[in-house]
């Protein structure tokens, strides 16, 4: 059995009347991508909210490390060490590309609570800022305003963001979203370079991208696991051809 | 643009209020400041002083002891937490020789406060809390108007004499409600009476139906009661409303009825209280008085106006015997004290704090009219209580 | 307190509830439909009761001035939304607070202008002048029970046009999310004018109502402002029925509190809500 | 070139504060003295609104709990320390503005704005309605408190030009705490709570206990300016809580441009002279505050603060 990190045990979710989880269980390993795929309104981003803490679980258990952290708040889960990202980029516009990485290094930072310091006056955060950076390929753009940048450092600023942060656990959602292809290939070779020291799951909508880095795939329809399995078994599916792959994109 | 005229707007506002008030000060006027309400719920009450007290300066040829009068108006809304800096922009700033204000007495208060340190001369045209003429009182302040303690004081007496043993009293729980409940009790219990039951509702609340409801239920012989303005209309309607005025009687302190009967309408009618003033007042100063104010302003006065009318002769008196010079304090101040001042509400004298020595009337509500019925207590002096003077 | 007291003052707890949920709800109204926080409110209350007031004067009675204000308030109401407030939707929360802080002002000095600062009383319709006897020294005026009734049926006719009518599911809708109203089809800024001119006229309309009883003076606005703020936050943004439900907790906290608890009555009201929060910081009647 | 320019006009400003008391007019030296103190109280509301993204309109609680700590905490008959009375009335308002916190944080967007008013109108009647503090009639402040340490006289708040003098030093210490507090890691964290907090939970930042902090810390500083306002005037009444303070004070900041602490400063003394210029043109003057307000909102968006910027838009200057 591989290094599982994160596990979730019939996990749900009821908005209303309507499920937009219903009993899912998967499991996230060190050293594996484990790709989420699904059509739209499949439950896919409701699901990361699950395991990140965003969202309440109606019922379910989310093992972080064999632990139960389901009644944990998302900060909580973030500290102890699930990293997220989001669909739609979220990040601080205004701050530097490096002040985005530094201030999420900050949160794990006893020193995050002085009101007299200079927050640049810390090394270690600073170096971590900057690794995290130069990790996800931004090494250069440090000083750049987020805002400014292309969207495509944006989704590696985001992702930056979470490496400083110091997660084990990356859990993100659509990171190619929006991408021309040779940003999607830098960023699918960020992926595998994260691969052997983090346990990822990644929602994607790319084919192409999932079946070359995804080392284990899960399928959700209308909120529930269609099939699970490594991405040939997925490939050769009857079931996911036929919710899934059989339509357009 | 817009944005650059109106910096420039404010700064040359600023310059221009600045040199003006320079400027003025070079002249041999009469500084006189007038701090009084002319928004919010006491503006008709300010308007009615001024009018009253620029009546008697325009009468003397706009002089006061001889000398031109300037004025210096601050508006202190009634707004107790601005008085401290409104008074001080006519003391520090207009640098007047005479301050007179105000109607609110917590904003009465926080000017005594002022104009006791910086020893300005004050008349008082209408706030009534004890303290002006008590514990606050000072060589320089004088009051035209009255003490709380003093028109109430007068009912208790009528309301024992009427025979009633209990009553309930009702007011708003500030300053000038509960010394008016203490001066009406005071006067009610010592000729034998018993004050039941003493309620009190938060400045300016006027949702009385529980407390009404408890009225009845208590039935006392009769009940006093201190309001003024929209708040006393509202509670007149209401008592009338719940069918309480045919079952127990009202009185009160003459506030709830002045500049109040229109808006009461038939529910105020009949009423009776106590004041040191009436319409009705058959001496010559009245009827002139009454005339001239008319003549000028197109309305009929009230005892507001008569308050800041007083207020000026009071302040004729102390700076004729002085010359006009507002420096020669003792003599000022002693002819103040030995005033007998022609009142349109009748000759009346100061106490030894400076408070009026003045009757006090029983009055009865008819038509918009608070009629004359008697004089209720003769020369009624305040007790000025904890006046170290 | 005995019992019929007791009853009596249920009664006036009630009473003075439902004029609330008069003023309440066009507030609620706004905040949940628009998302605009409406300071103004109160002096919407103030100017239906000098409407009342002055339009009494005018036609003799006040049926007739409510009639004529019910219209002119709402006329009123949709002029101010196209001049000042069509231009906020898209702004902050605290650029409305200070729009309508700046209104208030404005209308408070416009109202000393135009009317001047003494207090003023209404005359209670002929019809209605009568006094129903409760106990040997108690009666009760009967215009007091026809607001209450006008209240119950007005309470009555929102929420029938919030199950049955178009408008009402957007209000049910409860977005102010401009997308996803047109979404279903509908009008945006036609609607947003027609709340806002709404709320502006039930405020006026409970101004109106209650000018017989509260007489008409300066201030009057600011009272019921924040005390119909107290009633959205407890009964929850946008929910008339929270709104009525926490119009009437108000009432009974209010009128026992002074009876009761007379040294602490002003602060029973702000108790309640605090308890209210520590239980359900989005109010009694809170959305999804 | 900006930098220079900005640090210029300080640096003059400064200067200008502390030359006017030599004027000798006493009015204008304590106008003075009140506009900054309102510039303390508009600067601790723009680290919540500008800063933190909490809109408070109940600011004017830890101001008035502020004032009345100070002079409950002074003694009838004699002068209080100062050094008991400023730092008292600072710890009695950040405390009360921490337990309100834990009350209002659990809401958020309109519900924040209205329920921290209600507070604050609780809070009003609190003073208002029980004997604590003299209630509607106000209390007062018989002597100014004496900065003495043992023998040692610093300053003598008496004199008007010292105590003047005494105020600018409180809001020059104040905005550079405060201009320090934003550049530490805390407010670094508070500033990226304002701009996306689900993000900075998302990160592992507990959200709620650093608004709570910066709650706190606002309400202390707002406590200081009122603690400032009751020893300058030595008067104090439940209407220093009352929510027209609180939408004054909202006043200061937006007219400023939130998030400009120099824009708050800006804005306090602009509200102090326009109350004085219009109240001297007319009794009606609050037909024009109303009417600038209006006008602001709709027209001056950024408030003060963002003026230059728009004017150099405006005339081209700048271009490029």
């Amino acid at each position: 059995m591989a290094d599982v990190l994160l596990a979730a045990e019939g996990l749900t979710r009821l908005f209303g009347g309507l499920a937009a989880n219903r009993d899912v269980s998967l499991s996230l390993a060190r050293g594996e991508v484990h790709a989420l795929l699904g059509p739209n309104g499949a439950g896919k981003s409701t699901c990361i909210n699950l395991l990140s803490g965003d969202l309440p679980v109606t019922s379910g258990r989310v093992l972080l490390r064999g632990k139960d952290v389901t009644a944990l708040p998302n900060h909580k889960r973030s500290l102890a060490g699930i990293g997220r990202s989001y669909q739609r980029t979220n990040i601080f516009a205004k701050f530097t590309a490096f002040e985005n990485c530094r201030l999420a290094a900050q949160s794990r930072d006893p020193r995050a609570w002085r009101i007299l310091s200079d927050a640049h006056g810390t090394v270690a955060l600073r170096d971590r800022g900057r690794a995290a950076l130069e990790q996800a390929g931004l090494g250069a753009r440090a000083d750049i305003v987020a805002a400014t940048l292309s969207h495509g450092e944006q989704r590696q600023l985001e992702i930056a963001m979470v490496l400083a942060t110091g997660a084990a656990v990356l859990l993100l959602d659509e990171p190619l979203a929006g991408m021309g292809s040779e940003e999607s290939a830098r960023m699918i070779e960020l992926l595998k370079q994260l691969r052997p020291a983090h346990a990822i799951l990644l929602v994607e909508h790319d084919m192409d991208a999932v079946f070359e880095v995804a080392d284990r795939v899960t399928v959700m329809v209308e909120g529930r696991v269609l099939e699970s399995g490594p991405p040939a078994q997925i490939r050769a599916s009857a079931a996911v051809r036929e919710a899934y792959l059989g339509e357009p994109v | 643009m817009l944005f650059v005229s109106f910096a420039s707007f404010v700064s040359k506002a600023l310059l221009v209020g600045i040199a003006s008030t320079t400027a003025a000060q070079a002249e041999d006027k009469l500084r006189v400041g007038l701090m009084l309400p002319y928004t919010g719920t006491y503006a008709a009450l300010g308007n009615a002083i001024t009018n009253g007290f620029k009546l008697q300066v325009e009468g003397n040829g706009g002089k006061l002891g001889g000398r031109t009068v300037e004025f210096f108006t601050v508006d202190d809304e009634s707004d107790p937490a601005k008085a401290t800096e409104n008074v001080n922009k006519l003391v520090k700033r207009d640098r007047v020789d005479v301050l007179v204000g105000t109607v609110h007495s917590g904003v009465a208060m926080a000017m005594a406060k002022v104009a006791r340190e910086t020893n300005t001369l004050m008349v008082v045209p209408n706030a009534g809390a004890d303290e002006l003429t008590g514990p606050l009182c000072a060589p320089n302040i004088f009051r035209s108007s009255f003490s709380n303690w003093q028109s109430s004081y007068a009912m208790g007496r009528e309301v024992a004499a009427r025979k009633h043993k209990t009553v309930v009293t009702l007011t708003w729980k500030y300053a000038a409600g509960q010394q008016s409940v203490d001066g009406f009790k005071e006067a009610f219990e010592k000729e034998g009476g018993k004050v039941v039951k003493e309620l009190t509702l938060p400045f300016p609340n006027v949702e009385f139906q529980p407390f009404l409801t408890e009225i009845a239920a208590l039935k006392p012989d009769a009940v006093f009661v201190f309001f003024a303005g929209a708040g006393a209309v509202k509670f007149v309607k209401d008592y009338a409303a719940a069918g309480l005025r045919t079952s127990i009687p009202l009185y009160a302190s003459g506030f709830l009825t002045d500049g109040t009967l229109e808006a009461m309408g038939e529910a105020g009618q009949g009423l009776v209280t106590t004041l040191h003033y009436a319409d009705g007042i058959l001496n010559a100063q009245n009827q002139s008085f009454r005339l001239r104010y008319a003549k000028a302003y197109k309305v009929q006065p009230d005892v507001y106006a008569v308050q800041g009318f007083d207020a000026a002769q009071l302040l004729d008196i102390g700076l004729t015997a002085a010359g006009g010079d507002v420096t020669r304090r003792a003599e000022l101040q002693k002819a103040m004290e030995t005033a007998q001042i022609a009142s349109p509400r009748g000759t009346f004298t100061l106490s030894r704090a400076h408070n009026p020595v003045q009757d006090i009337y029983l009055r009865k509500a008819e038509g918009k009219e608070n009629k004359l019925v008697a004089v209720s207590i003769k020369a009624l002096a305040d007790p000025a209580r904890g006046c170290k003077m | 307190m005995d019992l019929p007291t007791f009853l009596i003052q249920l009664l006036n707890a009630v009473q003075y509830g439902l004029l609330l949920f008069l003023v309440a709800s066009g507030l609620t109204l706004i905040f949940g439909i628009m998302g605009v926080i409406n300071l103004a409110h109160g002096a919407f209350y103030m100017v239906g009761a000098y409407m009342a007031f002055a339009l009494t004067g005018l036609t003799g009675n006040l049926f007739y001035a409510i009639l004529l204000g019910i219209p002119l308030a709402f006329a009123f109401g949709a002029l101010l939304e196209w001049l000042l407030f069509a231009h906020l939707y898209k702004r902050d929360h605290l650029e409305q607070v200070l729009l309508t802080y700046g209104l208030i002002l404005i209308f408070e000095e416009g109202r000393s202008l135009l009317f001047g600062d003494d207090v003023h009383g209404v005359d209670v319709p002929a019809l209605f002048a009568a006094s129903i006897r409760l106990t040997d020294t108690l009666s009760y005026p009967v215009y007091r029970l026809v607001i209450s009734a006008v209240c119950v049926a007005l309470a009555a006719g929102l929420f029938v046009l919030i199950r049955r009518t178009r408008l009402g599911m957007v209000i049910r809708a409860g977005s102010h999310d401009r997308d996803m109203v047109q979404a279903l089809g509908i009008d945006i800024d036609r609607t947003y004018r027609i709340v806002f001119a709404l709320g502006v006229a039930l405020a006026a309309f409970a101004g109106m109502l209650a000018a017989p009883v509260s007489s008409v003076f300066p201030g009057m606005g600011n009272q019921v402002l924040i005390v119909s703020f107290v009633v959205v936050v407890i009964g929850g943004i946008g929910s008339i029925w929270g709104a009525l439900i926490a119009s009437l907790v108000i009432g009974l906290a209010d009128t026992f509190g002074k009876v009761l608890v007379p040294e602490y009555a002003g602060l029973a009201v702000y108790l309640v809500m605090a308890m209210v929060l520590l239980w359900r910081p989005e109010g009694i009647f809170r959305r999804g | 070139m900006k930098f220079r320019a900005s640090s210029v006009a300080l640096f003059v400003a400064v200067a200008a504060v502390i030359v006017f008391p030599f004027t000798d007019s006493a009015f204008y030296t304590e106008l003075l003295a009140k506009a900054m103190i309102l510039a303390i109280f508009a600067l601790s509301l723009d680290l919540l609104v500008g800063y933190t993204g909490l809109v408070s309109f109940g600011h004017a609680a830890y101001f008035g709990i502020g004032a009345y700590a100070t002079v409950l905490l002074a003694p009838k008959y004699d002068p209080a320390s100062l050094w008991v009375v400023l730092p008292g009335a600072v710890v009695a308002a950040g405390l009360a503005a921490l337990i309100i916190g834990l009350f209002v944080l659990r809401t958020r967007g309109i519900y924040f704005i209205m329920v921290t008013l209600a507070f604050a109108q609780m809070v009003y009647y609190v003073f208002h309605d029980t004997a604590i503090g003299g209630g509607s009639d106000g209390i007062y402040l018989n002597f100014k408190p004496s900065a003495a340490l043992g023998a040692f006289r610093p300053f003598d708040l008496e004199q008007a030009r010292q105590q003047c003098w005494f105020v600018t030093a409180a809001l020059l210490i104040t905005w550079w705490f405060l201009a320090r507090l934003l550049r530490s890691p805390f407010g670094r964290a508070i500033v990226g709570i304002r701009s996306n907090e689900q993000r900075m939970r998302a990160l592992g930042f507990a959200t709620v206990r650093y608004k709570l902090a910066a709650f706190t810390i606002a309400g202390a500083i707002a406590g200081l300016a009122g603690s400032l306002y009751a020893i300058l005037f030595g008067f104090v009444t439940p209407e220093l809580l009352s929510w027209h303070q609180s939408g004054n004070v909202l006043l200061m900041v937006i007219l400023g441009g939130i998030g400009s602490f120099a824009g708050s400063v800006g804005g306090a003394f602009a509200f102090v002279a326009m109350q004085e210029v219009f109240s001297g043109w007319t009794r009606h003057w609050q037909l024009l505050m109303g009417g600038v307000i209006v006008a602001a909102v709709l027209f001056l968006p950024g408030g003060l603060a963002a003026l230059p910027g728009r004017l150099k838009r405006a005339f081209g200057a700048d271009r490029g």
